[in-house]
């Protein structure tokens, strides 16, 4: 009982940070709000990554095939948040379900480079079917109806904002169950032998497609965020740019503890925003910095900083 | 009107109103491109605004007018969006101003119709942007805008068949659409069109395919930077010109790279809307003061975009301050003597009516520097994308 | 026919471009196991250097581009001493955040000193000028690509095959144990073979700056070029690269002659087919 | 029949034949050991019984049902399980949590994913069985990693009877052990499940001659020959075959 109170504690800090952040930072909610949504896409990665060991530079397929099922859906069908979420995760699905089908029969760097053609077809795509998507002028003239019948969403961005959180909240819980459920230790399994799993009867490529599949879905509802609150869907959800910011921000934050992956966000996000703000000519030097930083000095992510800080103060005291 | 949102908005956020009192100082957000490989539009935009104000000083009518800059860093409407939202909300500026690309633009859509805030687009040349809200502004130009006038001139010129190569993306399909219309309803033949990927790197494969059908001329729409490079050395290189193809194209001689074609791009014929070389006092006194300010700072169509738009954004602001709808009225029809020449705020498609020129490259005698020379003038094009 | 000499003259020239910047990509990869990001970022300062002493210094092209590689040579080596040198450790994952970290401080770099506009490279006349091949014309510093390529194979070759130094890295490459155990200073060959790859990536990138022109976000517009290049031809093969190089360079080319309107969609689905068929690359020796 | 039945088992690696021609019988209640010099294909088969393999030519049957085409996770639901050579036990995980993965692998709920880990009673006390069967308690919320070389091969011993074979198959499971500990091992397997097939493949000739009831030779990838301890010890080409040129490792 005691461990599972400790291990939520980092979670619940971090809700508590969130909504303190919304008193606090009261014109920023549209900033706040492109955080917890990158976070959402940072945790979809976390669990293909941090959990199953899948390296992806492809994320952004199914943000983007999220972010224009959603947008699609509400022009055409059905402007309600709630639905638009639950396609645009089907669609991230169903993508990750056939591309993972060829992609996971490799490994390594063949892997990576496959995740990387996927998303590309998939840019490509999206530009080619302007009819349908807007191509590089973006989808537009996505108009939401209120959350649930009750909440428009507001020019502040009070409504995006909340949605967000309990979308992203509600993703946390999900994929904490996930991780300490017999399909989670599985996957740590994966990650840690896949010959041994084979051994005890697992076959690691139906598991490896399940992951990815999940993931994928999770990245589909990030992009569906992304598109019902900016009301515009372009070409960018798919760039190479966004898998690999979601990827620094991940190893930034620390795999496989799912709050780490939420951390690394806030903190690449803010850095960015800073730095963009002062003087965003060299902001390159200040994230390549960081990013050198924490490789060289917390290899396990920022998450890594009270252990690192622990053992430095054992150290003063002499213990 | 204006002043009636940002209490609504405050009142929302039930804080107090800090400088509620500050109705002398008019703001203005500029959402750019700061950072990464598109930097040099904000840098453009920028430099513009100051050498402007340099020369106009901050008050317009009884109004103080301040800037604020804010790095949307590339095509990313999420971030434009986020970016203009905490402009209105926190900064509580009154005009919105700078937008390179299409995507951001419409982002902001939804904002400025709510928040009745003129937005004064620098750069993004989408024609139908402006349908999106009657708040958007225009002081660039559209492709239509060029590219159409362009096809008839060159009809005019003797040309009769012509190869079309453009990016494949909006703006390269929005190009080749209105060249296309246009030199087919005057008679002329497009003998074939290709639409280029846009990760191309070696351009050698089109180029030759369109040496082989041997038209008159290519008329092509690239993206600026690498592309629009390489494209001019190919086109070069396979001796297209030696054959007898005129190329006929739009900003790809624009003034910034220019100097890094080199001796390639002589001879290439271009329609825009401005040249770096027009010869007229309002240029002479723009590139003079912009380059007492920054000696280093090449006047182009980016920098003109937003010099002009500062000027409207001063006119709207002497005329009606705050009032959004009422600067928007102020705005069109508005007629000034731009550094590109004679422009009118149209007032149906609220961008700017204004001369194509057609220019021609040449090393200029005096300066060894390479020019846009302008060799003919098409007067008072509106935009003709509108309706289409 | 035409069309077929066209595709293969220049699909070969582009290969070459691309053999030049991945081989020592390829080599790296496969010595170190490192997932190295920042390659291309050798090419661009090879790229900035040579820009710095044609354009800005107004040195002749064949003094300048020799300087550039010597410069990122030298740059390189210390780079493989303080940084590189710890990388190798790492696990995959740090390894990409490690190089991309390294990436954005090149590109900051060339960023600050040169700006972010085009780097061009002027070219001496002899080779902006065009040959009449008969059924075309082709610019002479194609075909100084293509000799330079075809020197970069042969003195691979040579350097591989008929030098201790080459027969240690070959060793190293395939069981660096094994090497160190036969008393092999592997430390040197690492920083070598790195200097090595950095110099015929700037030397490449120098030279083909006429179809991958150089400007300061050059590693990011080109990397994963880059890293298909060495996925395709197997880490670690030097023959390899150039196969998916001249092969990559052609099939490129190919679609976009053929499919114009398609070619990125019919290039990825291709490079995936292949990929698929042989997850090790075409000479793949790592599993 | 019960058990597995391999009949002209052969495989080739191009031009080299490893295995050739072998016929192998193993029913519920065999302690049988295979031993043979370095390169005799002792491994080959073995891999080619999990699956691991495909053989070139002959069959295996499992309870008369041919299995030669099924891969090496259908073969382990089947209830055929190998201990490996080298120990590639997840090492960050715990013990209990190495063999609780185990069980519910095997209990087909390997896909659930609301429900936690720990909470299935049967799991639970299956783990908690086996932790005692191996006297294992102490260490039981240890991770792998930071246990002993000895006690690494009984947690891997204990994972492999956690999957319920019905024929298991130890590839040295003594190997690295060192001997001060190598009695762990002997004990663990004697105490081994009556009714389970058992095929030991090991070079420590005092653990095989300890705990084998059938010692099969195989050399140059084919059957030398067969018998009892008793037999083999006094067979003179084995003798041969150990204590002269050979060596053994």
């Amino acid at each position: 009982m005691n461990t599972t109170m400790k291990s939520w504690l980092p979670p619940l800090a971090l809700l508590a940070l969130a909504v303190v952040l919304y008193f606090a930072l009261p014109y920023n909610l549209a900033f706040l709000t492109r955080i917890l949504i990158m976070a959402v896409l940072v945790l979809s990665l976390d669990l293909v990554l941090g959990f199953a060991g899948i390296a992806t530079l492809g994320q952004a397929a199914f943000y983007g095939a999220g972010a224009y099922a959603a947008g699609l859906f509400a022009i055409h069908v059905w402007a309600d948040p709630v639905a638009g979420l639950l396609v645009a995760g089907l669609a991230g699905a169903a993508l990750a379900f056939v591309s993972g089908l060829i992609v996971l029969r490799t490994h390594g760097l063949t892997l990576i480079m496959l995740t990387i053609a996927v998303a590309s077809i998939c840019h490509e795509i999206a530009n080619k079917a302007r009819d349908v998507t807007g191509g590089a002028d973006g989808l537009r003239g996505i108009r939401m109806e209120p959350v649930l019948g009750l909440w428009q969403f507001d020019f502040i961005g009070k409504t995006g904002f909340w949605y967000a959180l309990t979308v992203l909240a509600v993703v946390f819980v999900l994929l904490t169950l996930i991780a300490r459920s017999p399909f989670g230790l599985s996957l740590r399994g994966i990650h840690e032998s896949p010959e041994r799993m084979t051994a005890i009867g697992v076959s690691v490529y139906w598991r490896r497609v399940t992951a990815y599949t999940l993931g994928g879905g999770i990245a589909g509802l990030a992009g569906a965020l992304s598109a019902q609150v900016t009301q515009l869907v372009s070409l960018e959800s798919f760039s190479f740019t966004l898998s690999a910011e979601a990827l620094i921000m991940l190893i930034l934050g620390g795999t496989g503890r799912l709050y780490g992956a939420v951390l690394g966000t806030l903190v690449f996000m803010w850095v960015h925003h800073w730095a963009a703000a002062n003087d965003p000519f060299n902001w390159l030097f200040v994230i390549g910095g960081l990013v050198l930083a924490v490789v060289f000095f917390l290899p396990r992510g920022i998450i890594a900083i009270p252990t690192a800080l622990k053992r430095l103060g054992g150290r003063h005291a002499g213990t | 009107m204006k002043r009636a949102f940002h209490a609504a908005v405050l009142a929302a956020l039930t804080l107090g109103l800090p400088g509620a009192a500050l109705a002398d100082t008019i703001k203005v957000g500029v959402v750019a491109p700061y950072s990464g490989p598109f930097a040099i539009y904000g840098k453009q935009f920028q430099e513009a605004i100051e050498t402007y104000v340099a020369q106009h000083g901050t008050t317009a009518g009884e109004h103080e007018i301040e800037f604020i800059y804010k790095d949307v860093g590339g095509p990313n409407p999420d971030q434009a969006r986020s970016l203009a939202q905490e402009l209105l909300i926190r900064d509580q500026v009154d005009y919105l101003a700078g937008f390179t690309f299409t995507p951001n633009a419409l982002a902001i859509a939804p904002l400025i119709e709510q928040s009745q805030t003129p937005t004064v687009i620098f750069n993004a040349a989408t024609s139908s942007i402006n349908r999106e809200s009657d708040f958007y502004l225009r002081t660039s130009y559209t492709l239509w805008q060029v590219s159409a006038p362009l096809a008839e001139w060159a009809y005019d010129q003797g040309m009769r068949s012509v190869a079309i190569t453009v990016t494949d993306y909006g703006p390269g399909i929005d190009a080749e659409n209105a060249f296309k219309a246009a030199f087919e309803a005057k008679g002329g033949e497009v003998v074939d069109t290709i639409r280029m990927p846009l990760s191309t790197t070696d351009f050698t494969p089109f180029i030759q395919r369109v040496r082989d059908a041997a038209p008159d001329a290519v008329f092509t729409f690239l993206p600026g930077g690498p592309p629009t490079f390489t494209y001019t050395k190919t086109f070069n290189e396979n001796g297209l010109a030696e054959a007898g193809i005129t190329f006929l194209g739009t900003a790809e001689t624009e003034e910034v790279n220019l100097q890094g074609l080199g001796d390639a791009a002589i001879g290439l014929t271009t329609a825009y809307h401005y040249s770096g070389a027009h010869e007229s006092e309002a240029n002479d006194a723009f590139k003079a003061k912009l380059t007492e300010l920054f000696p280093d700072a090449v006047a182009n169509w980016a920098s003109v975009g937003a010099y002009d738009g500062t000027h409207l954004i001063y006119q709207m602001v002497a005329a009606a301050g705050s009032d959004g709808p009422a600067a928007v009225e102020a705005a069109l029809g508005l007629e000034w003597e731009s550094p590109r020449g004679p422009v009118t705020m149209d007032p149906e498609t609220r961008t700017v009516v204004q001369n194509v020129y057609i220019r021609e490259v040449e090393r200029d005698a005096e300066t060894g520097l390479l020019i846009n020379a302008e060799k003919g003038v098409i007067a008072t094009v509106g935009d003709l994308g509108w309706d289409k | 026919m035409t069309l077929l000499l066209n595709i293969l003259v220049d699909g070969i020239a582009y290969g070459m471009i691309l053999f030049m910047i991945a081989v020592g990509l390829s080599v790296t990869m496969g010595l170190m196991r490192v997932v190295n990001l920042a390659h291309g970022g050798f090419a661009l300062l090879g790229g900035t250097f040579a820009h710095w002493l044609g354009s800005d210094l107004g040195w002749p092209f064949w003094l300048a581009l020799p300087l550039a590689v010597l410069g990122t040579v030298a740059l390189s080596m210390p780079l493989e001493r303080l940084i590189y040198r710890r990388v190798y450790g790492f696990t995959d994952l740090q390894q990409v955040l490690a190089t991309i970290g390294l990436t954005f401080l090149m590109i900051a770099s060339v960023n600050l000193w040169q700006g972010s506009s085009l780097l061009t490279v002027p070219l001496p006349e002899g080779l902006k000028a065009s040959v009449d091949l008969g059924f075309r014309t082709l610019p002479v510093h194609r075909l100084v690509v293509i000799a330079f390529g075809a020197a970069v194979v042969v003195g691979l070759w040579l350097l591989l095959d008929r030098t201790r130094f080459g027969i240690r890295l070959r060793a190293a490459v395939d069981n660096r144990g094994t090497a160190s155990a036969h008393g092999i200073n592997t430390d040197r060959i690492f920083m070598l073979a790195f200097a090595l790859g950095a110099g015929l990536a700037a030397l490449g990138g120098v030279l083909g700056a006429e179809i991958l022109p150089i400007d300061a976000y050059y590693p990011l517009r080109y990397m994963v070029l880059f890293l298909i290049v060495v996925a395709v031809g197997g880490m670690g093969s030097i023959p390899g690269s150039l196969l998916a190089a001249l092969g990559l360079g052609l099939l490129e080319t190919a679609t976009r002659y053929l499919v114009p309107d398609y070619a990125t969609i019919a290039f990825f689905a291709l490079v995936i087919a292949l990929l698929t068929v042989r997850p090790n690359g075409l000479m793949g020796k790592i599993a | 029949m019960q058990g597995l039945e391999v009949r002209g088992l052969t495989k080739r690696f191009g031009g080299l034949t490893v295995s050739e021609d072998i016929d192998f019988d193993l029913v519920p209640g065999d302690r049988k050991a295979l031993i043979g010099p370095n390169g005799a294909g002792k491994s080959t088969f073995s891999n080619l019984v999990t699956g691991i393999l495909r053989p070139s030519a002959g069959t295996i049957r499992f309870d008369g049902m041919d299995i030669g085409r099924l891969s090496e996770a259908q073969r382990v639901k089947r209830g055929i399980a190998k201990t490996f050579q080298i120990t590639t036990l997840f090492r960050d995980l715990t013990v209990r949590e190495n063999l609780a993965l185990t069980i519910l692998e095997r209990q087909g709920r390997g896909y659930q994913m609301l429900r936690r880990a720990g909470r299935h009673a049967d799991t639970g006390a299956e783990v908690a069985a086996l932790i005692d069967q191996f006297k294992l308690e102490a260490l039981a919320d240890t991770r792998v990693a930071d246990l002993a070389y000895g006690q690494q091969r009984l947690v891997e011993l204990a994972m492999t009877l956690a999957l319920k074979p019905r024929v298991l198959i130890l590839d040295e499971p003594a190997a690295g052990v060192p001997s001060s500990e190598t009695h762990l091992i002997i004990d663990a397997i004697e105490a081994l499940p009556p009714e389970l097939a058992v095929l030991i493949i090991e070079h420590d000739m005092d653990l095989v001659f300890r705990v084998a009831r059938q010692i099969i030779v195989l050399v140059q990838g084919r059957i030398l020959t067969e018998g009892t301890p008793q037999e083999i010890a006094t067979n003179a080409q084995v003798r041969e075959l150990y204590l002269g040129g050979h060596g053994h490792d």
